[in-house]
């Protein structure tokens, strides 16, 4: 494990500064089969509810020209059985957990926030606000600067643990979103969720998904998602966990540039189910390539600030 | 399970836009239960989902094992320009649950009913109980005499029937699966089916009550290995879900809501 | 020329839903050494300002996957010379145009409307409002409901040919400002424009663009321009011109399920210069698959409305 | 002008990341000006940008043309994966001016001056004048001994002389195409040079006031074929601008702001 890769984030001491993106991962089981979890960075696990959800009819994902709709609705197993099912689990490996945090009031944000704050290996909250597929809460809490605020206040005062809050990109300016949690007390940011879209079958001549709309991910939303990590960048000083279509190590120098300070995968774990662990295998090799010993050499590059 | 490049030896339409495709590399060795799939990473590189397709048979000797996929969308239609020698990038064998062969004994039969594409996995079934000496029978359902594959394979297999059904009656006879299924009285100790949602469900309610049902179910799937909640399906009482990938694609009918 | 494609729409009668989209097409003149432009449904002529501008610096065009980053900056002759020298050339051809305007202020883009009025192949305008790549001007009036509404109740005024409203796809709510432009007597509605995006050099550690950030087009943005012709179909009965990624008639029959009545195809015809010909050419045959006899009978179906 | 498939003969790398690729049919034809590109489709579905190519050389009784490419990028990468008997879909050719091979006279001397992957439309150029017996010479410059290509090539042509310049000195002498250029006193008729921005504003400035200087720019293209204005260049007296597509690519020196 190379000490160039390491990464300092509030809450989080990152090997390298590669983690799956929440929901792309399940809770580390089944990808532990795969590989040894201690090798990545951190591990943002799937959204998290009070209570367990079910989650929207299928089909919830779709394809599109390189990316991908879902509309899965936070399926998850709920706070408690997370906190005393799966975060144990994770125990055995040796890296820190995100923990994504979902819900359809403030109460109920607060309350997931609770009842994992006590897990030792959560290092920080990812506060979901931008979740395009649950009828009530998550994107109106993403959209308004002010609602926004108001929730981060509370989970603040809730957990004593480092709090990121994850935004949407369905908004006209992201960056007084992002100011406005920052005033609330955020200790970091979490770009991008995704864009919300449709497909259509010609057959049926109806909406691909069940739930209509999903959100997009993918090398499609890359651009979008370097723009408003750049964006951020100019009008704050908190860290940045940059996500939207990485699938290589070439990518994770772009967000590192635009201005993120670690990175989160999601849709290229379907692709490639070893995506993190190659990228993470072939960063040295770019540090290399931009004579730069260590990752916080690129971090805050292009920025103006 | 693993995600290794598989070596393409052949890539051939069988019926209409319907397509035999035989991969070799060492991963086929993990391969010997009828009902799991390969999620296959589709050639250029603007797909970012792969594409669930069941393993229709494995030849251990050669190496090899074949797959049969009907070509109905983008994945699909781009897997059909892959040649000989090139590489697919292959994640399998998936499914924590096939169809069991092994369970049946030879006094028992085994009734396999296929619709459409979901004749491949029914297939890979057909060989197992054949060679533990499992007598079946077997109901195969397609649109049109074009679509119609496989017949003379599990003829081979030494089914005691074949029956070939087709929606306009230009192969075999005219009507669906069930049609021939209701009108041999005779109750079968296990049916293992693959079709589409509506013929399993109709293959549900016509089977005798002590007939163990076995169904593959389909569904849009994600990562495939039960990490991304994509492929879920309710189970019978409404109170939970089960994941297709990992608890699945085989189910026995009453675990899930059809 | 094939009956069933025919489309009509406010000042334009079109033989086929397809139109260049503004901007990819120039003022027709290098596509028509091609093709015959009278196959066409209708050209969008790249957008035109009260004085001729000479654009952005360049690298003006960045690629991303499934898509492509532009910062033209909307380089035009101004609208005297598009006038003068470029509708006439158009008019050889059997097409209805939509004139594209654009300006840094109320006054600059009905200046544009009036000097393009008197053109007697313009059938109607079609008024960005959503253009991310001029400093000023272009995208406020986009992301605000009542300039937006202010700015069409002017253009209206101004002319007497309908008057499409081209909106921006970069705003929180795309309803509100196409509820607001119907309000203001627009007679229909293109969308989308592009969604600003940006690519970096990782050699350079700066954008690709040489003005930053740019607008994100082709297949990429598809699920999110179907989406929003989706939405906006909901809340309004105007006429619709979709577009977004389109590059083959599958494509043209998705929007016209999820609400377009037309549609214009931009960036495909960088990938294949004979696009919107070929999309033309294919059509007919997913009528036939469709049991549609008329292009007509597949607009506006999937509608809730 | 015309967008059509072209089958791919050979492609192979030729120096280190540089590929020559020689493509036939009858569009070849129409190619015959040294400094004219093609605008290529990049297999593989998600790149929606052709890329602008040069012609290094046509063969029109063999009906091929060769291009010279250097990997720099995904575009590029994905070109030397084609193989041969593969299909290309191709612009072209594009240009509306390309190095007025057919000017000098026989008396006059030309300089040809290329860096890097500038040097393709250089060897055409070389070729056109060598059929016309005007004498021409030869400076390259390239990044090592590693980037060296067409050296013998251009021998083979009779120029009057050939230098290779490297950044390092690894081969060919230490420094760049003006130190070499400096170095001959007698100042030509014509210089042809096409490479990096700053080259050429370099040879631009090292010209003999007497000298017409033509150069080739390069730029990121939308369409190639002047309808996107992706490509501009401002004109010397920066009143306007110039697509370097369809104006150029190749410009005298005094007509654009380099
Ligand atoms: C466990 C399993 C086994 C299967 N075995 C076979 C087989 O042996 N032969 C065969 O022909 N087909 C099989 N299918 C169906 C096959 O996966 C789909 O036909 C295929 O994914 C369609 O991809 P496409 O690119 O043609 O369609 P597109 O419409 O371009 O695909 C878009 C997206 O939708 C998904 N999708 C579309 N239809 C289906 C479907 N019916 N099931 C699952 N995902 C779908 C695709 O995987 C992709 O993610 C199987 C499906 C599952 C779940
Ligand atoms: C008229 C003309 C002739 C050319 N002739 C040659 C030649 O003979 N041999 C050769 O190796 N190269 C040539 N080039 C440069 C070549 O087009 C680029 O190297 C190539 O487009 C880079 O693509 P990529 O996929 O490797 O890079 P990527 O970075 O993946 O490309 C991304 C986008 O940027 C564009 N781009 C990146 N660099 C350049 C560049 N230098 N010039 C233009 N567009 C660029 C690409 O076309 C694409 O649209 C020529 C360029 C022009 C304009
Ligand atoms: C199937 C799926 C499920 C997701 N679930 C969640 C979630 O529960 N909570 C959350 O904050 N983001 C969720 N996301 C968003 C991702 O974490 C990420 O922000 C987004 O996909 C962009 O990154 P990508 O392009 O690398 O996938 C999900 C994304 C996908 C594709
Ligand atoms: C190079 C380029 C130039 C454009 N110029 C204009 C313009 O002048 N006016 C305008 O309204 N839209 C302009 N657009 C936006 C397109 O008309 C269209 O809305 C957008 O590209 C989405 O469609 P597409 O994905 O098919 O390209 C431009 C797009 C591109 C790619
Ligand atoms: S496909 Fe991801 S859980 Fe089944
Ligand atoms: S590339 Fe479009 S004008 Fe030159």
């Amino acid at each position: 494990m190379s000490e160039r890769l390491a990464v300092n984030l509030p809450g989080l001491t990152m090997k390298n500064p590669i983690m799956p993106a929440s929901g792309c991962f399940g809770f580390g089981r089944e990808f532990s089969e795969l590989y040894d979890l201690s090798l990545l960075g951190a591990i943002a696990i799937k959204g998290t509810t009070g209570e367990q959800r079910f989650g929207n009819n299928t089909p919830r994902v779709a394809e599109s020209p390189s990316g991908m709709l879902n509309s899965i609705g936070l399926q998850n197993p709920g706070a408690k059985s997370v906190r005393d099912n799966e975060l144990p689990f994770l125990e055995q490996f040796d890296v820190p957990i995100l923990a994504n945090v979902s819900g359809s009031s403030p109460e109920e944000y607060v309350n997931v926030v609770k009842t994992l704050n006590d897990a030792s290996n959560v290092g920080a909250f990812e506060v979901n606000i931008s979740c395009p597929n649950v009828k009530t809460g998550g994107i109106q809490f993403g959209t308004d600067p002010e609602q926004a605020a108001m929730l981060t206040s509370l989970i603040k005062e809730a957990t004593n643990k480092p709090v990121y809050v994850k935004l949407s990109p369905n908004v006209t300016d992201i960056t007084a979103i992002a100011k406005a949690v920052e005033r609330a007390g955020a200790d970091g940011l979490s770009l991008i969720n995704t864009l919300i879209g449709m497909r259509f079958d010609w057959r049926t001549k109806k909406p691909i998904l069940a739930n209509e709309k999903g959100g997009l991910s993918g090398p499609a939303i890359k651009p979008v998602a370097l723009r408003m990590v750049y964006d951020v960048r100019q009008v704050t000083d908190l860290p940045i966990i940059g996500m939207g279509g990485i699938e290589s190590a070439k990518d994770v120098i772009e967000f590192l540039i635009a201005g993120a300070d670690a990175v989160a995968v999601g849709t290229a774990n379907f692709t490639n189910p070893f995506a993190c662990l190659e990228i993470i295998d072939e960063l040295p090799t770019w540090l290399d390539q931009l004579n730069a010993s260590q990752v916080s050499e690129l971090q805050r590059r292009g920025v103006v600030l | 399970m693993k995600s290794v490049p598989l070596k393409v030896v052949r890539n051939q339409e069988i019926a209409e836009e319907t397509y035999e495709m035989t991969l070799s590399g060492e991963l086929v060795q993990e391969m010997n239960r009828p009902g799991t799939f390969l999620h296959i990473k589709i050639p250029g590189s603007h797909h970012v989902l792969r594409r669930p397709i069941s393993i229709a048979s494995v030849n251990q000797e050669l190496g090899t094992c074949t797959l049969v996929y009907k070509c109905t969308g983008e994945g699909t239609r781009a897997l059909t320009n892959v040649r000989p020698n090139d590489c697919l990038q292959v994640l399998g064998p998936l499914g924590g649950q096939g169809f069991p062969t092994e369970e049946p004994s030879t006094d028992q039969e085994v009734t396999l009913i296929g619709g459409g594409v979901g004749v491949p996995p029914i297939y890979f079934a057909a060989r197992r109980l054949s060679e533990r000496n499992i007598p079946f029978r077997v109901i195969l359902g397609f649109q049109n005499e074009a679509a119609v594959f496989y017949e003379e394979a599990f003829k081979q297999l030494q089914a005691t029937d074949v029956t070939i059904m087709t929606d306009d009656g230009s192969y075999g006879e005219k009507g669906t699966v069930i049609d021939a299924f209701l009108k041999h009285d005779q109750p079968s100790s296990y049916i293992y089916t693959c079709g589409p949602r509506g013929m399993l469900k109709a293959v549900k309610a016509a089977a005798h009550p002590d007939t163990r049902v076995y169904v593959s179910l389909e569904e849009h799937m994600g990562c495939g290995i039960g990490a991304c909640f994509a492929c879920v399906c309710k189970t019978e009482d409404e109170t939970s879900y089960v994941k297709i990938c990992t608890d699945g694609p085989v189910f026995q009918s009453n675990e899930v809501l059809l």
